[in-house]
């Protein structure tokens, strides 16, 4: 009987090590951002103090996401520095003109529509409240994307079980849910899908 | 205060051109399948030929544009979808259907009386490089689930995205058209806000020669027609209640006669 | 379907709804897990013999249910409703009282009547030191001739009433015979190697602890319908049955009549599931 | 220790039990439902920034104001510009879906040389052995363009230049000679007629700018039982016009010119119009008979049709007769009649099917496909879409739509002067050419389409004449300088020329023309191109409601 | 004896007597390929989508739903057995048992296999338990479905577990023994959830009040069809159990159920299916007089359409339901196993009938005025994944059958040893 108990508990605990710490490693390819950067440089150095002024929100509401080349451009126009990814920067992408290809953290599917306008100057939010500290960091966090979905990793949240959570952390329908409950916002399926 | 979008199509002004048609294929990116037919096919906004069933001089035709009626009361897919998704919006009135949440069960095709809700029996598909002429407010739908007019959720996005940025909360009608409104060349289609007194087609509504099909099952739907011709009108009426066996009409016959993939 | 998911709403219809539900689930999970828990239980306290003779009795046909006192005449008809352990039937005594009326006949077998037998075609013999010998029957032995090999319990084993005592291997058949009585092997061997020597744990001075054991004219009334059940099962298939007349019953049945299902015939004989 | 099958059992049941507070089965749940929704073979639209342009449809001569929705630099849906003086926002149901023209399968995306593929090389080698060697004719399809011009510019050099008409502008063919003004000045002034007879004119149906005719119709006339505009329908089956139109005369197929000479009789007799004008010499009964109406329904057509004024009459296709009932009707150069659109416009020479000898024949991309020249000549035909088999040694791929820059004249039918441009809004798919650049590129001393457009708006800035049309009208006048003009039409305005003079027009018309039945229709109606947007043509399927793909 | 064959008879209950493996097999192997073509069939369906099938934007129900609804109400025999023996403690059906589970498990399980295959979007079909909509009969369906084929299996097990070799593993021995002591609470809940799917299935037609062919007013939240149909369930259930059993009885020459349950079966049926008629007739007439008018439709226009004209509802009512009403109730009839069977076997064609009317006649009929009537006919792919649920039940139960003491000896009237 005792010989059973511990099968049974050896399956258990080869089942929960695969589960939880096999399992996520499986599921969600790392991949390399094109370029190092560094928000926190940017805000320090060049004096960027708000978000908006590379993010930018047009008056009629469309939202620009991430900057595009001429912004770089602005200040990179030649290398301002010896750092490697100053010169793949310079090299690559503004001496020839390519955009360069980030990969999106926040990139949501196809079928989700957002409007920056909406949450931000309407609701009054601020961009930590769903980008955690990351406009804050000091290096290029790793991008991971989920082999099948094809979702970026901070869409599920990087804790897997959904827990113990930074704020920011998961951009799922449910945190979306989450925040318009406790707002009392209610919107319909196509209130946030197209 | 929350919007009832609807419409009123004066069926005395359309000329059965089509151009409702392609304008809301357009604008929901619906794809030109050559596999698909007249019972396969995606057409959430359908012009439906009708005749007086006379002969002669006397014969006389009309068009009907069919599209989702956007059922107010005891809207029949709403009731009948087992994940909910189909959803009469709260703010808009508009019968919303999420082909991301879609089972493909196809009850609500079942449900609705207007044969207004299409099932994508393929993926869609378009020539090499097409997909940079696609709509990007509407995504493409995969095979396997229910789609309809959804009013150009697409547009009523913009127009959200407009008022908010303008910090409004209502959004302007003006900004706010679905595709068949602006492509008719008649003007046969209009649309506004019923929930409004002052908008005009909430006044119209009322007119004389105001009508919805199938009233009396009592699904209270938004979209309205208009004709002042009695026989038109008739056609709103089930089968059966004008006390002469159903009128076949051109194209439902051409529908009935489409030979299967 | 829980709060705080798309689609839940405190409304009165969806929560019965769900409600209802989960009573249900709950309900098919808790029996499972109930029949698993009784399962582990059982299997510890080595329950399975005890049902596995249960089952084995349920499944016999009726006629081979008979009760011992119909098998000795003393009543017209009765089934056995016990197992076949007389120990614990109430009606007992109440009709082994009664004369017996079944006859003695010649069945070209030999069943001493020193002995007590068991429904598994086992013998007991009590021994005046106060053990017993245990050995398999004539018909048995008749049955299975020169078997290929057996697998005879170590001294010192426990036996079990109904339990599988020792096993017999005969032409790809593996027949488990079943111990009459509990007790404790205490040598193995004798005159024609089968019989065991074991050390009752019953007292078998008690003439309540062997009670489940046929003895006098209801060997031969048992014997002679387990014969007619072997002529049934044995004759070739379509003949019909012809009444045993003893020459049949040459040593080593299953070699003589290989064609027959004898797979049926030692269920059916030795009582096994 | 022994591995046994039960301990296997055992352990298996434990990790089942384990996975289960495991995020694996639940996740993956999620992330297959998921993966349902994304599938990467389905194509899902570019993410991009989105603007609205306004330009012109170029693809018939009608030049409807088209505003264009354009995302990451592409076109992704197509609306009317409401403020469009001809169309008033409306466009034909195709023009909703030629942003996907460009993509179209039958797109010609390479040079072929009789089916064969060849490069622009060969084509042009060819083609610059075959000028030297004898007479070239270009033939347009689409006359009054920059392009055009550069066209009959290149073919006074080295031969001869055609036009191929549309059916509208053939309906007014017949007042050239009697009038003597170019059928490419006339125009219809629909906005104040009050009766229109339409002799099997598709007038609901794409007829003339779609826009224009459908929309007065729907003000005046939709629904009412007493219209002030009365469209007459004289059509043998139930048209879309014909349904909705005041009244509807079912008549024999090719009766129209019949039938036309007897109202005309009638009217004349019973002076129902003040005499202008020869008298029909056939009669009534031979009307009646040819029509297979009763000579009562005549008398009685003829005096609706004289009830409210103005009137005017409307060919299918060129129809002397009824050209003729025009000038009995008093149409000619009246308000709500015909009316001369024009000064500047000139006449030119018909590439009816034979074309007289030559070397080369050189097809525009705006010549209707189902035209063939009957020649032996090498011909070199551009066209932005393949429309099937055809006759032409060389098929040049041109811009598709959008694709260039041209100018757009009046619409053929259009009662007034208009001028604008429709600039390209993408970049080309392939490497195509138009028919203008190509013959420029081989004659240094022609001027370019672009230079042509350039000095037209410099011209119309100079004349003053005219109002630019945008959001607001403006006065030519009151535009400072002609390259904000330039501007203004290359954003989109258009620019309207005076309201159409009256009594311009001297016509002689001395003895009725001969009653011949109207020729059988064998050209496409008003869309030349050589295909139709492929979802316009699967809906029109699924619907019914357009048998053919064809002529929408 | 070849050792394959003694292999196998060693899986055979202890002294019954089966047909030799060969002709076992032989007669297997048909089905299998019958299964086999389904399978692939199904297979493409999954992998091209449901445009491999006949069914368009007006029929997006079909062949599939059919057999659906008519598979579901003909395993109503399972539950309503299971009710019958452990809630009312009618033991004298115990006999039958076995098979009504058997039956019931086919059925839901061949079902449920169809649904994944009819749905455009199997792998969504968790989203139904995680969003419900609890106003859809379909929420209801799914739900009870699942839980009752959870049921059935948990039914099943302990006579899989009966099985001679498995019986021999003690765990599992115990296991079998312990589970079948539970059986009560099982059928107490499997009578609770079939009770309300199969009225669920009725009430999926008659909410359709876009379709007033079907739609029907009712109680509460629940149309009349709701109730018709789980009358008509209980009813046509023990019927197809007496079916299969006369046709096992006679495909294997033996006889396994005492006359006196066919009889009781046939009593219960035939008494249900009385009451079906009345209430279908009933239910028919205010549906014409008041439902069908109120919602504007014109009742004769229902049958104005070939082939479903007034016909089909006269055979419906009185070939279909009173008469085997009358077979199956009359002791005269009913003690003739010929007419007992005829009236079980009208009982059975009655409600698939009915299923096939409401689901493909609500369909066809047009309801706008320039509508028309609209016919379907199957792709090859339907009707070979519709087969495979057919020949899959064969199998299962011939399998069961062999191997499984669907019918113990001990319960049989004739103690008969050699199990003929």
């Amino acid at each position: 009987m005792r010989r059973y108990a511990v099968m049974f508990g050896l399956g258990f605990v080869v089942a929960l090590i695969a589960g939880w710490v096999a399992f996520p490693h499986a599921l969600y390819v790392k991949k390399a951002q094109p370029l190092e950067f560094r928000h926190k440089t940017h805000a320090e150095k060049s004096g960027v103090a708000e978000c908006s002024e590379c993010h930018v929100l047009h008056d009629d509401g469309t939202f620009a996401g991430l900057p595009a080349m001429e912004k770089c451009a602005s200040c990179h126009s030649d290398k301002l520095g010896e750092s490697k990814a100053e010169a793949t920067l310079v090299d690559t992408y503004i001496k020839p003109g390519h955009e360069t290809p980030w990969l999106v953290y926040a990139q949501q599917p196809a079928n989700v529509w957002f409007s920056h306008a909406i949450h931000v100057k309407r609701a009054g939010l601020k961009c930590e409240n769903c980008h955690g500290q990351y406009g804050k960091s000091d290096q290029v966090k790793v991008y991971e994307v989920n082999r099948i979905s094809g979702y970026s990793r901070d869409v599920w949240g990087h804790s897997m079980s959904r827990l113990r959570r930074a704020p920011g952390d998961g951009m799922k329908m449910l945190d979306c849910e989450g925040c318009h409950r406790a707002r009392h916002v209610e919107v319909g399926c196509l209130g946030c899908h197209k | 205060m929350s919007a009832r979008y609807g419409m009123v199509i004066d069926l005395d002004r359309c000329t059965g051109c089509g151009s409702c048609m392609v304008a809301c294929g357009a604008e929901n990116n619906v794809p030109a399948l050559p596999q698909a037919t007249a019972r396969t096919g995606l057409t959430p906004m359908l012009v439906r030929r009708v005749s007086n069933g006379l002969d002669g001089n006397l014969r006389r035709e009309a068009f009907i544009p069919i599209l989702c009626m956007q059922c107010e009361h005891e809207t029949p897919c709403v009731h009948v979808c087992p994940q909910q998704a189909v959803e009469v919006d709260k703010a808009t009135g508009i019968v919303m259907q999420m082909p991301q949440r879609c089972l493909g069960c196809r009850y609500c095709m079942t449900a609705c009386p207007y044969h207004a809700r299409y099932f994508n029996w393929w993926d869609p598909a378009w020539p090499a490089g097409m997909e940079k002429s696609l709509n990007p407010g509407v995504a493409s739908r995969m095979r396997g689930v229910v789609e309809k007019c959804n009013l150009c959720h697409g547009r009523l996005h913009g127009a959200q995205e407009k008022a908010a940025a303008a910090g409004k909360r209502e959004v302007d009608l003006a900004d706010y058209v679905p595709a068949c409104v602006e492509a008719c060349p008649t003007g046969a289609i209009r649309f506004g806000n019923l929930a409004d007194q002052n908008d005009p087609v909430a006044q119209e509504i009322h007119s004389r020669n105001t009508f919805r099909l199938l009233e009396k099952i009592g699904t209270e739907p938004k979209i309205y027609y208009k004709s002042n011709q009695a026989w038109v009108r008739k056609m709103a009426e089930p089968i059966g209640e004008s006390g002469s066996p159903v009128r076949a009409t051109e194209n439902s016959q051409r529908i009935s006669e489409v030979q299967h993939v | 379907m829980f709060p705080g998911v798309d689609g839940f709403h405190w409304a009165a219809g969806h929560v019965i709804f769900l409600c209802l539900f989960f009573i249900v689930v709950v309900t098919i999970a808790v029996t499972v897990l109930k029949a698993s828990l009784r399962t582990a239980r059982d299997f510890r306290t080595h329950r399975a013999i005890a049902l596995w003779w249960k089952a084995g009795f349920a499944q016999l046909p009726i006629a081979d249910r008979r009760c011992r006192h119909e098998l000795a005449g003393r009543v017209i008809s009765r089934t056995c409703d016990h197992q076949f352990d007389c120990r614990t039937c109430e009606n007992y005594s109440r009709f082994s009282v009664l004369p017996a009326t079944g006859y003695a006949r010649d069945l070209g077998l030999d069943y001493p009547t020193d002995r007590l037998y068991h429904r598994g075609h086992t013998w007991v013999k009590p021994e005046e030191d106060g053990t017993v010998s245990i050995g398999i029957d004539a018909l048995a032995d008749h049955l299975i001739g020169k078997p290929d090999s057996v697998k005879l319990p170590e001294p010192g084993d426990e036996l079990e009433v109904n339990q599988t005592a020792w096993r017999i291997k005969k032409n790809g058949h593996e027949i488990g015979v079943r111990a009459p009585l509990e007790g404790t092997v205490l040598s193995t061997g004798g005159e024609d190697g089968w019989t065991l020597k074991v050390r009752p744990r019953v007292d078998i001075g008690d003439p309540k602890s062997l009670r489940h054991l046929l003895r006098g004219p209801e060997v031969h009334g048992w014997i002679a319908r387990e014969l007619e059940r072997l002529q049934l099962q044995l004759r070739p298939a379509g003949t019909v049955p012809s009444l045993a007349d003893g020459g049949i019953l040459v040593h080593g049945l299953i070699d003589a009549v290989p064609s027959a299902n004898w797979d049926a015939v030692i269920a059916d004989t030795f009582l096994a599931v | 220790m022994k591995f046994s099958r039960r301990d296997l059992l055992v352990w298996g049941a434990g990790a089942a039990a384990g996975l289960a507070v495991t995020p694996v089965p639940w996740k993956l749940l999620d992330d297959t439902a998921k993966w349902s929704q994304n599938w990467g073979w389905i194509p899902q639209p570019a993410r991009g920034p989105v603007e609205v342009k306004q330009s012109a449809c170029t693809l018939c001569p009608n030049g409807c104001g088209v505003r264009v929705r354009m995302a990451g630099g592409w076109p992704v849906g197509v609306a009317g510009v409401a403020t469009h003086p001809v169309t008033y926002g409306a466009l034909c149901p195709l023009a909703f879906g030629a942003h996907q023209l460009n993509w179209h399968p039958e797109r010609l995306k390479v040079v072929r040389h009789r089916g064969a593929v060849a490069s622009w090389e060969d084509a042009r080698s060819v083609f610059a052995k075959a000028c030297g060697s004898g007479r070239v004719v270009v033939i347009d399809g689409y006359p009054g363009r920059a392009a055009s011009q550069v066209l009959s510019n290149f073919a006074e050099k080295h031969g001869e230049y055609r036009v191929v008409r549309g059916a509208e502008t053939r309906a007014l063919s017949p007042f050239e000679e009697w009038t003597g003004v170019p059928a490419a000045a006339l125009g219809y002034d629909l906005e104040n007629a009050r009766t229109v007879v339409s002799f099997g004119a598709p007038l609901l149906d794409g007829w003339g700018a779609p826009g224009r005719f459908t929309r007065l119709w729907a003000e005046k006339a939709a629904g009412q039982d007493d219209p002030q505009l009365r469209v007459i329908q004289i059509e043998p089956s139930l048209s879309r016009t014909a349904t909705n139109a005041y009244q509807w005369i079912s008549t024999r197929p090719g009766s129209e010119s019949a039938l036309a000479s007897g109202i005309a009789r009638v009217l004349l007799e019973e002076k129902l119009v003040t005499a202008r004008g020869p008298m029909p010499e056939l009669t009534l009964e031979y009307a009646a008979s040819q029509t297979e109406l009763k000579t009562d329904a005549i008398r009685e057509l003829a005096r609706t049709i004289a009830a409210q004024g103005p009137v005017v009459a409307i060919a299918r296709d060129e129809n002397p007769a009824v050209a003729a009932l025009n000038v009995v009707l008093g149409a000619i150069g009246n308000r709500g009649g015909i009316v001369r659109r024009s000064s500047s416009a000139t006449s030119q020479l018909i590439a009816d099917a034979s074309i007289g000898a030559a070397r080369v024949v050189v097809l525009d991309s705006s010549v209707p496909w189902n035209f063939e020249p009957a020649t032996d000549a090498e011909v070199f035909r551009f066209a932005a879409w393949n429309g099937g088999p055809t006759k032409s040694d060389w098929l040049l791929p041109a811009p598709g739509f959008l694709e260039e820059l041209t100018d757009v004249p009046s619409a053929p039918t259009s009662g007034v002067e208009t001028y604008g441009i429709a600039p390209a809004l993408t970049k080309a798919l392939h490497k195509t050419q138009s028919c203008a650049e190509f013959l420029a590129s081989f004659d240094s001393s022609l001027d370019s389409a672009e230079k042509i457009v350039h000095g037209r708006c410099t011209e119309l800035f100079r004349a003053r004449r005219g109002t630019i049309q945008s959001h607001d009208a403006v006065a030519v006048a009151k535009i400072e300088s002609a390259q904000k003009a330039e501007e203004q039409l290359t954003s989109g305005a258009v620019w309207i020329g005076e309201p159409a003079s009256g009594g311009s027009i001297r016509c002689a018309l001395k003895q009725w023309p001969a009653a011949d039945a109207s020729s059988p229709l064998e050209l496409s109606g008003s869309w030349p191109a050589a295909v139709m947007p492929a979802l316009a043509t699967k809906l029109y399927q699924e619907s019914g409601l357009r048998e053919s793909g064809r002529n929408a | 004896m070849s050792s394959a064959a003694l292999a196998d008879s060693r899986w055979i209950a202890r002294g019954e007597e089966r047909t030799s493996l060969p002709r076992f097999l032989a007669w297997l192997s048909p089905w299998v390929v019958v299964l086999a073509i389904g399978v692939y069939a199904a297979g493409l369906c999954l992998y091209y989508g449901l445009n491999q099938t006949n069914l368009d934007n007006r029929f997006a129900f079909g062949l599939w739903i059919f057999l659906d609804l008519g598979v579901i109400a003909l395993g109503a025999g399972a539950f309503f057995t299971g009710f019958l023996v452990y809630i009312l403690k009618r033991a004298e059906l115990k006999p039958i048992l076995n098979t009504a589970v058997v039956v019931g498990f086919i059925c839901y399980s061949g079902a449920v296999g169809i649904l994944a295959i009819d749905v455009g979007q199997p792998l969504r079909f968790w989203f139904t338990f995680w969003h419900p909509n609890t106003h859809s009969m379909l929420t209801e369906v799914t739900f009870c479905i699942t839980c009752y084929l959870t049921v059935l299996c948990l039914e099943y097990i302990p006579i899989i577990l009966k099985n001679r070799q498995l019986q021999k593993l003690p765990s599992f021995f115990i296991f079998e023994h312990q589970l079948h002591k539970l059986v009560p609470v099982l059928a107490g809940v499997g009578t609770l959830l079939s009770f309300f799917h199969q009225g669920s299935l009725g009430g999926l037609y008659g909410v359709l009040r876009g379709r007033p062919f079907a739609f029907r007013e009712g109680i509460f939240i629940w149309p009349s069809t709701f109730f018709l149909f789980i009358l008509s369930a209980i009813a046509t259930g023990p019927s197809f159990l007496m079916l299969v059993t006369a046709t096992v009885e006679t495909v294997t020459g033996r006889r396994l159920v005492a006359n006196e349950v066919f009889r009781r079966l046939a009593k219960i049926s035939g008494v249900l299916l009385g009451i079906y008629v009345a209430a279908k007739a009933i239910d028919t007439l205010i549906w014409l007089n008041f439902t069908s008018p109120a919602e504007g439709f014109a009742p004769w226009q229902y049958y104005i359409y070939k082939p479903f004209g007034t016909p089909v509802l006269f055979a419906e009512i009185v070939v279909f339901g009173l008469l085997p009403a009358f077979l199956l109730t009359f002791r005269r009839t009913a003690e003739r196993r010929g007419w007992l069977l005829f009236g079980a076997g009208l009982a059975c064609c009655g409600i698939l009938m009915n299923r096939f009317v409401m689901t493909v006649q609500t369909l066809a009929l047009p309801t706008l005025q320039f509508d028309s009537f609209l016919s379907y006919t199957p792709s090859w792919q339907e009707v070979a994944s519709f087969g495979a649920v057919i020949a899959y039940g064969v199998i299962v139960y011939s399998l069961s059958y062999r191997y499984l003491p669907l019918f113990p000896r001990a319960a049989r009237e004739d103690g008969d040893v050699s199990g003929r």
